[in-house]
């Protein structure tokens, strides 16, 4: 028997695991998900990857993360600092592996919104912007996006505006770029001939059925579709840890 | 060298109502609020706001009534959520925010500071929000000369007014950023004019022991004000930490319908709401 | 972070024959002169040079018969004069050496550590090394996609390996360069490989206590040695000064028609000439 | 009745001359005659002048010079390091507005050659080649070229090799843009509506004959053609107070 794992703890672990050892991994604006997924990675299964932290430090040791993802003192003890110019510079050389987006909608070819709900010349709700979105989907070999609340206003059959680039609107050189959705119920990819959502893992509580429920379009569910891998005491310890006040719960309220 | 030194109000006088201006830092971090509030005390109007992730800074122009348009890659309020008076202000048609990614805001930027009218960047193709960036005409697909490759030409952002807050500079704008930079010494550099707001103002023979810790040289700055606590709620690196509680107190007032009074006790400081005519 | 501090011997098994490489410096400071020597001791053939201002690094090569290009701004001893076997080949015929221009060096390493194909410049319209560049298609005449101005675009330049020579760095890879950086940075970014080769080698933790020092972060180095005077005879800022005197006995011993006994007593001391097969 | 003026001096002086007050100056490589200019402007007449060094020292408080323009030492005491890139983008921008240049030919339009003399395919003789002349010649408002021997295989009806660009081969927008030849005989502009070489100074001890007899072209004399100023004794001594060894000599044998 075991505890029960809170959401966000399982989140963290699932996008921990995106991460491959010496991948090179940045992320941006208000991301203590992705902060602790890059901490967790670093201190399992990829010690050797690179760290670019969105407030610019380079494998900083970090001790515990703050409301904001660009607080200076996330950079403790960096070797170096490296400027989002030159990470997006990283990017366009093809050497930046892996990074973390939001979304407020995404749909079934992967498209996701995070500028307006609505009209985009009258919105109904203006969102807070796509950031990297529309630059690093294209080209980032894995894009991990996260998304805390899985109801079918979320996944959607259609996004509202194209902010970051499903396999539906991409080049065809990067229809091999990976896609990956980790929301609160599971984890989601397009490993499919046709590249449409599909359901990958379902968290431990949850559901393929939930979540086909919760999705507001068909989602497939891939062959070997089985509950997401549970973190280890020790994984949860260390988040707790770093995240001694739940900042990772403010996107869950 | 020049002696730049100034008031802040004089310093505020840089930014023309209907400017395009952008600040130094980023979110919470190193925004020159101080400088922020005097303009809003001095009651400027439809200024053109543009930086790659912004929070507090814009907000609370466009909660004051000074912002006609915004272009962000992302503007909010990191974990703690919307930025309200963009939100609000958005909804109602009263500002105008349409484009917004971080790269083309950030090589729009490194265009300018290289003197360039436009450079390539790559990303971008098939996002909605190119397509508005081509009816705008600050980005378009093109084909490299050479590999023939499709690529995204984004135009230069040359700000009428670059505002950043530093730790440290010299009367002649000498100024020292101590850790990370974000784009500020790109925007200074592409900027029509500087104003750095400073936490401490160094000596001449101090720079001068150690030129490497320079990172924007005096020649590219039009003004100098000694700002202690000049990025206050935000965090200035060496000196102090962003104060999360106030920030959230702004969101509380904001949420309340009580941003005037937010205003009158942050920004007028009790000194009576300046009457703009 | 990997290890990746190795020996001299290994980190010029990086550079093929027939490799386009650049180094780091420029004249006479900074110039990676020991990695050099061993290129010359290891009979590397027919390598492409590329940099804006070299002196004696790209000198000795082409005196050693190493070389079959070279693209640079300006090659000569600064105000010794020119560069003897740079001269004397160019004019045999021996080497390639027909472009040459600073800012189209400098924005094609620009390019590559861009990870874009080209970038635009000004100047360069009239110049005949534009049109001797457009023929070898480094370089083209092109219309601002937005401004409809006359630029010219410049291909990228990524150099199989870049040698830079530093004062420090760990066994990561984290390089700290003091003083003047030239492109060094520009140019770790923009090559396939980067060897660095330092004066000391200093702890990681000795790193951690200064991020803003490290100029060159670990995760685009592919090898660190650890070369004391390893500028020789060229300056290493704050170790010691260019030694003139040597130089000046180098371009006697060329002009003497003494390059083979220069090449004995310095680069191969003694050891023998090694014959190349 | 004054003591004769080294060339070198006069050179330097005429040089420090073309730079205002709170102009923006660069130099370049293998530069003793820029730098020793550049540091007589800022102690006379230009105080407030952007000096910006080829070794990347902004302002420094030079004290002498060394056989290497780039030398660590001609930074000291500087108030910030710019890269050349940096100063190259200065000039994108209109910035940057005087820089010194080399020639080993110019012509009557004011072309340069540094680059070969004979045909580049088999050159007769390889010059060092041309560093930043290409790029600044026609983008920078004041282009200063420097010449120690003023002979007529120097000074020739058209070069050999257009490295720098003179105003037949410069685009119209370019053609405000002056060019001043400083040479050892004398100073040469081009103020005239046709845009060819002309007399504007010749230095003490030579003439307009003596210049007109060792230029290889027909050259004109400006209407109020004169000696060339003559540097103060104070001048003199700064100059061999910041260059002790004469390194300013260098290109003169």
């Amino acid at each position: 028997m075991t505890a029960k794992i809170e959401t966000p703890d399982l989140m963290v672990y699932a996008m921990a695991a995106e991460i491959e050892n010496f991948n090179t991994v940045l992320h941006g604006v208000s991301s203590p998900l992705p902060v602790l997924a890059m901490s967790v990675a670093r201190k399992t299964h990829a010690p050797d990857m690179v760290y670019i932290s969105g407030a610019e430090g380079v494998d900083p040791e970090l001790d515990r993360i703050y409301p904001s993802s660009f607080d200076a003192r996330l950079n403790r003890n960096a070797v170096a600092y490296f400027g989002l110019h030159e990470a997006f510079d990283l990017a366009q050389r093809g050497e930046l592996d892996v990074m973390f987006l939001g979304a407020a909608q995404v749909d079934r070819r992967g498209n996701t919104n995070l500028s307006v709900i609505g009209d985009i010349d009258r919105p109904k709700v203006q969102l807070p912007g796509g950031a990297a979105s529309a630059f690093l989907m294209p080209i980032t070999p894995k894009v991990v996006i996260w998304v805390t609340r899985h109801t079918n206003r979320v996944f959607v059959e259609e996004v509202d505006f194209v902010t970051g680039q499903g396999y539906d609107h991409r080049l065809e050189a990067y229809q091999k770029n990976e896609i990956v959705i980790v929301s609160n119920l599971g984890v989601m990819n397009f490993k499919n001939p046709d590249r449409v959502m599909q359901i990958q893992y379902y968290h431990p509580g949850h559901s393929v059925d939930e979540i086909k429920e919760k999705t507001g379009f068909d989602i497939l569910v891939a062959p070997d579709a089985a509950e997401t891998p549970a973190p280890g005491q020790e994984v949860i310890q260390l988040i707790n840890q770093i995240d001694p006040d739940g900042v990772r719960s403010s996107e869950f309220r | 060298m020049k002696k730049v030194l100034t008031g802040l109000q004089e310093a505020a006088g840089f930014v023309d109502d209907g400017a395009l201006i952008t600040f130094g830092g980023a979110t919470f971090q190193r925004a020159p609020m101080e400088f922020v509030r005097e303009l809003v005390r001095q009651g400027k109007k439809e200024l053109n706001l543009i930086d790659r992730e912004p929070a507090m800074d814009f907000d609370l122009l466009i909660g004051a009534g000074c912002v006609a348009k915004v272009r962000a890659g992302m503007l909010a309020f990191e974990v703690f959520g919307m930025a309200p008076n963009f939100r609000k202000k958005s909804e109602k048609g009263e500002i105008i925010t349409k484009e917004g990614a971080c790269q083309p805001i950030i090589a729009g930027f490194r265009a300018a500071a290289m003197g360039l009218p436009s450079i390539p960047i790559k990303g971008m193709l098939g996002s909605d929000l190119l397509t508005i960036s081509e009816v705008v005409g600050s980005q378009k697909e093109v084909k490299d000369p050479f590999t023939g490759e499709t690529m995204i030409a984004v135009r230069a952002i040359e700000p009428d007014v670059a505002i950043i807050h530093a730790q440290k500079a010299d009367e002649y704008g000498n100024v020292r950023i101590e850790g990370p930079l974000y784009e500020d010494v790109i925007k200074a550099k592409a900027a029509k004019k500087v104003v750095v707001t400073v936490e401490e103002l160094i000596s001449n023979s101090e720079i001068r022991k150690m030129p490497e810790a320079t990172t924007i040289p005096h020649f590219i700055v039009d003004a100098v004000v000694e700002t202690p606590k000049g990025a206050y709620p935000c965090s200035c690196f060496n000196y102090y930490d962003a104060d999360y509680d106030h920030i959230k107190e702004y969101l509380r007032a904001a949420a309340k319908d009580q941003f005037d009074e937010y205003l009158d006790q942050y920004v007028y400081m009790g000194m009576g709401r300046r009457v703009s005519t």
